[in-house]
């Protein structure tokens, strides 16, 4: 493979911002969050770079491979810290870079006010690091640390203002229920190198086809599981609402566009391990085909501008996961609309911010309405991002949800019906609670008291949405353009089993947008054509109630592992101290009290003294006695 | 001169004992020239330690560095030292601990009952056996450095710790001369059979061969009375409740050294003794091993959750780690091995690091409870970062050194003993807990009252918790140093015991 | 007379003895019984001596004689000044030390 | 007809013995005729040029080991020299503890709370007597273990026994119960050496002799009556038993060592200790050896015990002196395993372990001295709290023998009890080597908790001090210090010259 020496600058750019901005600490508060945002613009600039070379290459030679030193090397497990770029991941970098910038410019005007601006910047390019790692490593270990990186960038971020003690909650709700997806990861590492010996994507390519079936099943399940952990799929979901505790430009770059689609790349990556593991693969569709639906009914009840997002991002991720789970056939669409989510959510995202920046922090879509007169930019950005992701023709999200759907449908027998059928069921219930967001934000009458003054965020801001809202615009057609992106990615995978097609691509278009039109339409019923309360009404259904409650997703994590855990560790801790210490001081007072009973003997008596001898005598001599016989 | 065949091993065990004597003329007052001298004689260690292991020829197992003098030939015992790269791994971490812990702690000694001068002999003393331990190719002048070192130990902690310091003193005492026992009747059932078979000797390299002439049973009996003795120092559930309470009552330099350095022995002490001197014992006993390991990872995991106290929290996340180290030398896997020794480095020095923020919080909140604490990242930022690093990389986070030697320890049990591995990997959800939760309570959340206005760290603190932080970040990414180090003597240690790395389940064929 | 009998008198006197020393309360019958198990045991040898024709056992007891003579001087000094300082030749009485 | 022999007496060999009688008998003399003002350093000094003159002659014969003198009642051979020279040693070190006259009463026979007492206190009197009984204790402690005919092994016993427990009753304060130690280890003394003389009673039914090589003889040829071998060894076992405080034959020593003048139980527990065990080796290895089907399993018996018993029952202890009764008991129980191994190693550990343990004896002893009140001796533990504090020298030594009587390394106690252990599981005696270890963990226990009293507890106001020690009370703590660290740190000489020497001549 061709070997690059530019690929570490990537990575090393916005790593050096991160360093620098937190060893330098407040000497570095005027100036940080420039250097940031140049560093990450540095990083794009690289990737573009890299992607003309790329393109300069016939098919064969587009990977590059830059091999930085040897990381570990013990026995047989040698690992280096080694990076590779090939279609898959320079689709990730331009992604991670490009709305990873534009969150940077937005983020100088959104956190000005702050003063740990320079602390979130430090954040966000660790972020741009770690992410970076993870789409450019090279091997399972590699990824695994910017896996984890991630992680903890999205920790820092989310906590960034930790002295709500709630927000800390949510960090470290996020961080340990990504480690259960990392504990996954770590399973499906031990699994290559045990059963395979090598932990490198080349590696395990290039052995999958020696591997029993069982051992790929496994090896796909464990990456799944750590798939599920980071990208907020079902039933590792309940983290993603809490992270919105964040600042909003990072839930627009991480826990939207960016981190958690890691889980896609992931399964994308090893499409070679699904390939090998037909029980895996579905296993991915399903988990997908759950989560959109989950995540789309959750959205519906939402009146948080942001959770209703994040409802949302949850569900549309668990339509590139279901991608994923259609196998060759659905690895490039599912990172194609990984791709066009990127735009259109982020964009949404940060439409969002914009809304709260106009509304002092308020994030109750049923303190807000008419908001569209007060704020015409982020309206017609969110706007646009709203009809791709509802996938009206031609936004983005119409290409990439539609071939999603389609190749769902495709995927054959009942499986396919089924699947393809949740998919167009998603499609549906996602225009009714994207309708539902735009309405009581922009369209219906206003809610808000009258000390709210909204107002048009500045041009710092709305610049990043605009752009983003050209991306949510076109990227779905010129990726789609020729299947420009399927071609692009296609060397990487295996070819596509031949499957018929259930019903021609018309139909499914149709199917698709009548589910759209019909979600949109109760929407409008509902939302716009009736009064909204400000407050959210009680007299609800009981499903209501339910999807309010994240369909009761932290109930059942508390009562199925937290208390639990918690128990144990009490019960665990009384147990050390009475138990297992217990035992030892019991020891000890065992011969405390024998020494005390012992020393009774001791009467002072000269007369018992002479007895014991004379018992002893006798006793001795009945030993010797005894034994002689 | 010739650097390879310098005496540097007793070199290095001098000038500790050099420092004391220096110390003895000082008087009592002149506490500053007390800790000058201490700092010089440890740093000057420190400096004898690197340049030792920049002479170390990596490419060649066995032992290095080796001197040998008769010390009791009655008894066939030697003063004999030597490294081989776990070894020397080891006194490295304890030679750079030291110099740490003495700056961190500058002004340990002034809360305890004696004078500076006593503290300052006691740890420049116990790093002399620190070294000695490690170093010791003699099963008896092991056995004696072993046990010695307990003696300034328990001084530290009775005399300078806190709370209730001579309980926990004692308890830590009594638990380990209990150990020491019974590894002195293992020593004694050695000695007295490699009398009965052939010569008199301590050398570890003969007694390697003295398991093909014992009977299985005797071998089984001899390894048991060593192992205890090191699992009690390691220590591994259910012998370890003396380490909460003597980490808790220690001074925090103290309890660096104690979970740094002292319990490192124990699980030294497996490789070093166990594998090597009882190889068919060893292999008799790793299920029951594995399986203590495994409770001992998740239980002082779930202990760690439930510590109110913040040096009782460490201690007990100690437990788990030596789980981990424990396990890994059990694998019976050059991954196995190598990662948990170098597990025993990275651990040395991310305990160090939790265990110094730790005391500096202690210092000013004048409290260990973790409720007490509250909101401390933005009144002191650099503290609270220093504790939150030291915690990612007690958590493993990779990118930090203990993500290394963690995974393997994990991925070399895997290829043996895949259940045990994977019921360990679940520390690693445990692991996330048990740091963040101390995290949150102490540096996040509104600042509580007490907390407004600590102090953030002096100079002389950062000077003393960077070093530890750029080896827990350097070695995270480039572990190689050390591994190459290591993997030599790994590698002889799994040989010997006629082991293979497991190879590959499904490298070929269907 | 079958010459046994002297040794089992010597066992009997000597069985009077420490049983003597541990049932009597009074110091210096306490110490007359020690003097009975001496001097069985001298009767023991004497009897030894004569079965086993030897005179060894003679004069081991003519030993024997001598230091229990010293051992009456050193026990009677003892015994008295216990006396004079309690007014009570009991043993049981001293019993101060204990436990 | 039985012919009259002169008997012949190697004078060189027994010289050491007869310089220290020498000593005894003009000590006696003085008593009798210098004038009270001039006794006590001319008594010190006769002591201790007659122990030094010994010494002296004694490394001067050294060579001529393994030889009879006086008509075979007496072996002089490598053993016993070391055991001599061990005695002569420890005795050397603690009659500089007797030195210190507020050990012993002014007048013995005042009595207690009398205005005689109060006047001879006035007075400044001193007992000075104490000196000769201690040379003829001296005396007979080094002729009991190279005795090797059982009369003279019952003199020798008597010998050293008389003048200890009157020394037992000679103490300053608290002399109701000093008296009560003298009575008890009169009575009970007494009454366990009845027991020895009818072993050698038995023992001479059995072999027709009265030497141990005629016993060995008897015992190899197995021509006697074994009923008699049986019971003389029993008998002869408890006498010697009694010595070295083995249980159930104990119960003495606590009451007496408290009882006595610190600076006698401090040589008393130590030498006592080495005569008794020395003895024991001489009889058992050379007499009985043949016959250890019979004797070990209870005497394996009895050192488990002992050790068990010991250690235990100490934890108990609030008395310091007490305790150190009971971890010499403690420590009669490992030296019986060196009596129990029967072999050469056994024996060469045994000596040393002599040699160190009584060493750390003297010192610690000599310790007790130095913590008083206005009222004597302060012997309560719980008084020794921030011992520490007030005289962190004289504590540190104390810890620093408390970790030698438990084993630990860089101690003089460490090599002892590994080569005393291992010797006895060389000989097969696994028990031994469990039980050793499990209750060196117990007394371990209560030698830490001392070192935590001194050390880590606040001191008590209640006038409690530490007294500047007297020159001599200096060397003996300094000396017995060095020593036991010595022998710790760097033991090879020493344990070279046990192994090329020791040895039992039949």
């Amino acid at each position: 493979m061709v070997t690059n020496s530019g690929l570490v600058y990537l990575i090393a750019l916005p790593l050096f911002g991160a360093v620098s901005l937190l060893l330098l600490g407040r000497r570095a508060d005027k100036w940080g969050h420039l250097l940031a945002t140049a560093l990450s613009a540095g990083s794009f600039a690289v990737g573009l770079f890299q992607l003309s070379q790329m393109l300069g290459r016939d098919v064969e030679s587009r990977p590059v491979t830059q091999k930085l030193f040897t990381w570990i090397s013990v026995g047989s497990f040698n690992v280096d810290a080694s990076l590779l770029l090939d279609q898959l991941s320079i689709s990730f970098v331009l992604l991670i870079t490009g709305v990873g910038t534009l969150i940077h410019i937005y983020s100088i005007s959104y956190m000005a006010h702050d003063p740990d601006r320079r602390r979130f910047f430090a954040y966000l390019n660790l972020f741009i690091a770690a992410m970076l790692l993870l789409v450019l490593g090279d091997s399972y270990l590699n990824l695994y640390v910017g896996w984890e990186g991630v992680g903890l960038a999205s920790y820092l971020l989310i906590g960034f203002w930790n002295q709500k003690a709630a927000y800390a909650t949510a960090s470290k709700k996020a961080f340990v229920m990504n480690r259960i997806g990392d504990m996954g990861l770590s399973f499906a590492i031990m699994i290559a190198f045990a059963s395979l010996g090598t932990v490198s994507f080349s590696g395990v390519k290039e052995k999958a086809e020696f591997a029993s079936e069982a051992t790929m099943t496994a090896l796909g399940i464990m990456l799944l599981i750590a798939a599920v952990g980071k990208s907020a799929q079902f039933p590792l979901q309940a983290w993603l609402g809490d992270a919105m505790a964040g600042p909003t430009p990072v839930s627009a770059l991480i826990h939207a566009a960016t981190m958690v689609t890691a889980g896609v790349y992931l399964i994308v990556r090893s499409n070679f391990v699904f390939d090998a593991a037909p029980n895996a693969q579905l296993l991915v569709a399903i988990i997908g085909a759950i989560t959109l639906i989950f995540g789309a009914l959750i959205g519906t009840a939402k009146d948080d501008i942001k959770k209703a997002l994040a409802a949302s991002t949850m569900s549309q991720i668990g339509y590139m996961i279901l991608g994923a789970g259609l196998g060759p056939a659905g690895y490039a669409y599912a990172i194609m609309h990984l791709i066009t989510h990127g735009f259109f959510k982020a964009g949404m995202f940060l439409g969002a911010g914009s809304v709260m920046h106009g509304m002092n922090d308020e994030v109750n879509m049923r303190k807000y309405g008419a908001l569209r007169k007060f704020m015409p930019i982020t309206f017609v950005t969110f706007g646009l991002g709203y009809l791709a992701i509802i996938g009206v023709p031609p936004f983005a999200g119409f290409y990439s949800k539609d071939m999603l759907i389609e190749t769902a449908l495709n995927a054959g027998g009942v499986k396919g019906i089924l699947l393809g059928g949740t998919a167009l069921l998603g499609a549906g219930i996602t225009a009714f609670y994207m309708t539902r967001v735009m309405i009581l934000t922009f369209t219906s009458p206003k809610r808000w008291d009258d000390n709210q003054r909204p107002h048009e965020s500045p041009a710092l801001m709305w610049i990043p949405m605009a752009i983003l809202a050209v991306g949510s615009v076109i990227s779905g057609y010129l990726l789609h353009q020729g299947k420009a992106f399927k071609h692009w990615l296609e060397p990487l995978f295996a070819k596509p089993g031949e499957h018929s097609e259930l019903l021609p691509p018309i139909v499914v278009s149709g199917l698709a947008l009548t589910m759209v039109a019909i979600g949109v339409a109760i929407a409008v019923v509902k939302y716009q054509l009736s009064e909204v309360d400000s407050v959210a009404p009680e007299n609800v259904t009981e499903f209501t109630h339910f999807a309010r409650r994240d369909l009761l997703q932290d109930e059942i994590n508390e009562a199925l592992f937290m208390r639990p855990g918690q128990a144990i560790t009490s019960a665990l801790v009384k147990i050390d101290q009475s138990v297992i210490d217990g035992a030892v001081r019991g020891i000890g007072q065992m011969a405390i009290g024998s020494g005390s009973s012992l020393r009774k003997s001791q009467t002072g008596f000269v007369r018992s003294y002479a007895a014991l001898i004379l018992v002893g005598a006798a006793a001795l001599i009945a030993a010797i006695w005894v034994v002689t016989q | 001169m010739n650097l390879a065949n310098m005496n540097w091993l007793t070199l290095s065990m001098l000038l500790p004992l050099l420092g004391t004597a220096a110390l003895a003329f000082i008087p009592k007052g002149n506490v500053l020239l007390t800790k000058q001298i201490a700092l010089a004689t440890t740093v000057l260690v420190a400096v004898v330690g690197i340049l030792m292991t920049i002479n170390f020829d990596f490419n060649t197992p066995g032992f290095q560095f080796v001197e040998s003098r008769p010390w009791i030939p009655a008894f066939g015992i030697n003063y004999a030292l030597g490294v081989d790269g776990i070894a020397l791994v080891l006194i490295l971490m304890s030679v750079l601990l030291t110099p740490i812990v003495v700056i961190a702690g500058w002004n340990e000694s002034e809360g305890g009952r004696w004078s500076a001068k006593t503290f300052y002999s006691l740890i420049l003393v116990l790093e002399t056996m620190m070294i000695g331990v490690f170093a010791s190719t003699d099963v008896f002048l092991f056995y004696v450095f072993f046990e010695a070192m307990l003696v300034p130990v328990y001084f530290l902690i009775g005399g300078f710790g806190s709370g209730e310091r001579a309980a926990a003193a004692v308890k830590f005492l009594l638990y380990s001369l209990f150990g020491g026992l019974l590894m002195l009747a293992s020593i004694v059932g050695i000695f007295v059979m490699s009398t009965r078979y052939g010569n008199r000797t301590f050398d570890i390299t003969t007694l390697a061969g003295l398991h093909t002439v014992i009977t299985p049973m005797m071998e089984n009996v001899l390894f048991l009375g060593f192992f205890i003795a090191f699992a009690i120092k390691a220590p591994l559930w259910p012998m370890h409740t003396w380490l909460p309470d003597a980490a808790k009552s220690a001074t925090p330099g103290t309890s660096v050294l104690l979970l740094g350095v002292l319990d490192k022995v124990g699980t030294f002490g497996m490789i070093r003794y166990c594998l090597t001197l009882f190889p068919e014992a060893s292999k008799t006993f790793t299920p029951l091993i594995i399986t203590l390991a495994v409770i001992s990872i998740l239980y002082g995991a779930f202990l760690a959750i439930g510590a109110k106290d913040i040096k009782r929290l460490i201690a007990y996340t100690s437990i788990s780690h030596f789980g981990f180290i424990t396990m890994g030398i059990f694998a019976m896997t050059t991954q196995g091995l190598s990662g948990a020794t170098l597990y025993m480095f990275n651990h040395g020095f991310s305990t160090a690091a939790l265990f110094l923020v730790a005391g500096f919080m202690i210092l000013r909140r004048k409290s260990s409870t973790i409720s007490d604490f509250g909101g401390l990242q933005r009144v002191t930022p650099i503290m609270a970062w220093s504790f939150f690093i030291a915690g990612l990389s007690s958590l493993a986070l990779p990118g930090l050194s203990s993500f290394v030697s963690e995974f393997l320890v994990l991925v070399g049990t895997f290829t043996r003993y895949p259940v045990a591995a994977v019921i360990a990997t679940f520390g690693i959800v445990l692991a996330a807990l048990y740091i963040l939760i101390p995290v949150q309570r102490a540096l996040h959340g509104p600042t509580t009252p007490g907390n407004e206005n600590l102090p953030d760290l002096t100079l002389r603190e950062k000077v003393a918790i960077a070093p530890v932080i750029a080896i827990i970040v350097a070695l995270g990414f480039y572990p190689s140093p050390l591994l190459n180090i290591i993997n030599p003597a790994a590698t002889t240690v799994i040989s010997q015991q006629g082991f293979t790395d497991p190879a590959p389940t499904n490298s070929e064929g269907k | 007379m079958d010459i046994n009998n002297y040794l089992y008198l010597s066992a009997i006197l000597f069985t009077i003895g420490a049983v003597g020393v541990v049932v009597r309360r009074n110091a210096i019958v306490v110490f007359m019984c020690i003097e009975l198990m001496l001097n069985a045991a001298n009767l023991s040898l004497v009897t030894f001596s004569r079965i086993n024709g030897t005179l060894d056992g003679q004069v081991v007891a003519f030993f024997t004689m001598v230091v229990a003579a010293c051992e009456v001087v050193v026990g009677l000094a003892i015994i008295v000044t216990i006396y004079r300082s309690r007014r009570s030749a009991s043993i049981d009485d001293a019993s101060l030390l204990k436990r | 007809m039985i012919t009259f022999i002169s008997p012949t007496l190697e004078y060189a060999i027994l010289a050491p013995m007869l310089i220290v009688l020498a000593g005894a008998l003009i000590g006696v003399l003085i008593e009798a005729f210098a004038p009270r003002s001039a006794r006590a350093n001319s008594q010190l000094f006769i002591t201790l040029t007659a122990l030094v003159l010994s010494l002296a002659s004694l490394i001067r014969v050294r060579n001529s080991a393994s030889t009879t003198a006086a008509m075979e009642s007496v072996t002089f051979d490598g053993a016993g020299m070391l055991l001599q020279a061990s005695i002569l040693v420890i005795s050397i070190i603690a009659v500089l503890l007797l030195a210190d006259q507020e050990n012993f009463t002014a007048l013995a026979s005042a009595l207690p709370g009398s205005d005689e007492e109060r006047a001879s206190l006035q007075k400044d009197l001193r007992v000075t007597e104490i000196y000769p009984l201690t040379l003829f204790a001296v005396a007979g402690m080094m002729l009991f273990p190279v005795a090797t005919d059982l009369i003279t092994l019952f003199v020798a016993l008597e010998v050293l026994s008389l003048p200890l427990y009157l020394l037992a009753g000679l103490s300053r304060r608290r002399r109701l119960m000093s008296q009560e130690a003298a009575l008890k280890y009169f009575l009970l003394g007494a009454f366990s050496s009845a027991f020895f003389l009818m072993g050698i009673a038995y023992l001479y039914g059995y072999s027709a002799s009265t030497t141990l090589a005629g016993i060995h003889a008897a015992v190899v040829g197995g021509t006697g009556n074994d009923i008699y071998l049986l019971l003389g060894i029993a008998f002869l076992s408890i006498g010697l038993l009694f010595k070295v405080g083995a249980v159930p034959f104990h119960a003495w020593s606590p009451d007496v060592y408290q009882g006595a003048p610190t600076a006698v139980t401090a040589f008393m527990a130590a030498a006592t200790k080495v005569a008794a065990f020395g003895a024991m080796l001489r009889i058992f290895y050379v007499s009985f050896a043949e016959a250890l089907y019979q004797w070990r399993p209870a005497l394996i018996a009895i050192a488990l015990i002992t050790m068990v018993f010991g250690s235990l029952v100490a934890i108990a202890q609030r008395d310091v002196k007490r305790m150190l009764a009971y971890s010499s008991i403690a420590h009669a129980g490992f030296l019986l395993s060196g009596v129990i191994a029967l072999n050469k190693s056994g024996l060469d550990a045994s000596i040393f372990y002599l040699f160190a343990y009584g060493v750390a004896t003297v010192g610690a002893f000599g310790i007790v001295t130095l913590v008083r009140d206005s009222a004597g001796e302060v012997t309560d533990l719980n008084r020794w709290s921030g011992l520490g504090k007030r005289s962190p020298w004289v504590a540190t030594a104390f810890a620093g023998f408390l970790l030698a009587f438990a084993g630990i390394p860089l101690t003089s106690g460490f090599i002892g009890k590994f080569s005393i252990f291992s010797a006895a599981y060389e000989s097969g005696s696994t028990a031994i080597l469990i039980t050793g270890v499990l209750s060196s963990a117990i007394a371990a226990f209560f030698y830490i908790r001392v070192i935590v009293l001194m050390f880590f507890k606040d001191p008590v106001e209640d006038g409690t001090s530490v007294v500047i020690p007297s020159l001599y009370t200096q060397v003996t703590i300094i000396v017995s210090a060095v020593v036991t660290f010595a022998l710790g740190i760097y033991p090879t000489p020493l344990i070279n010259f046990i192994q090329s020497t020791a040895s039992f001549l039949r």
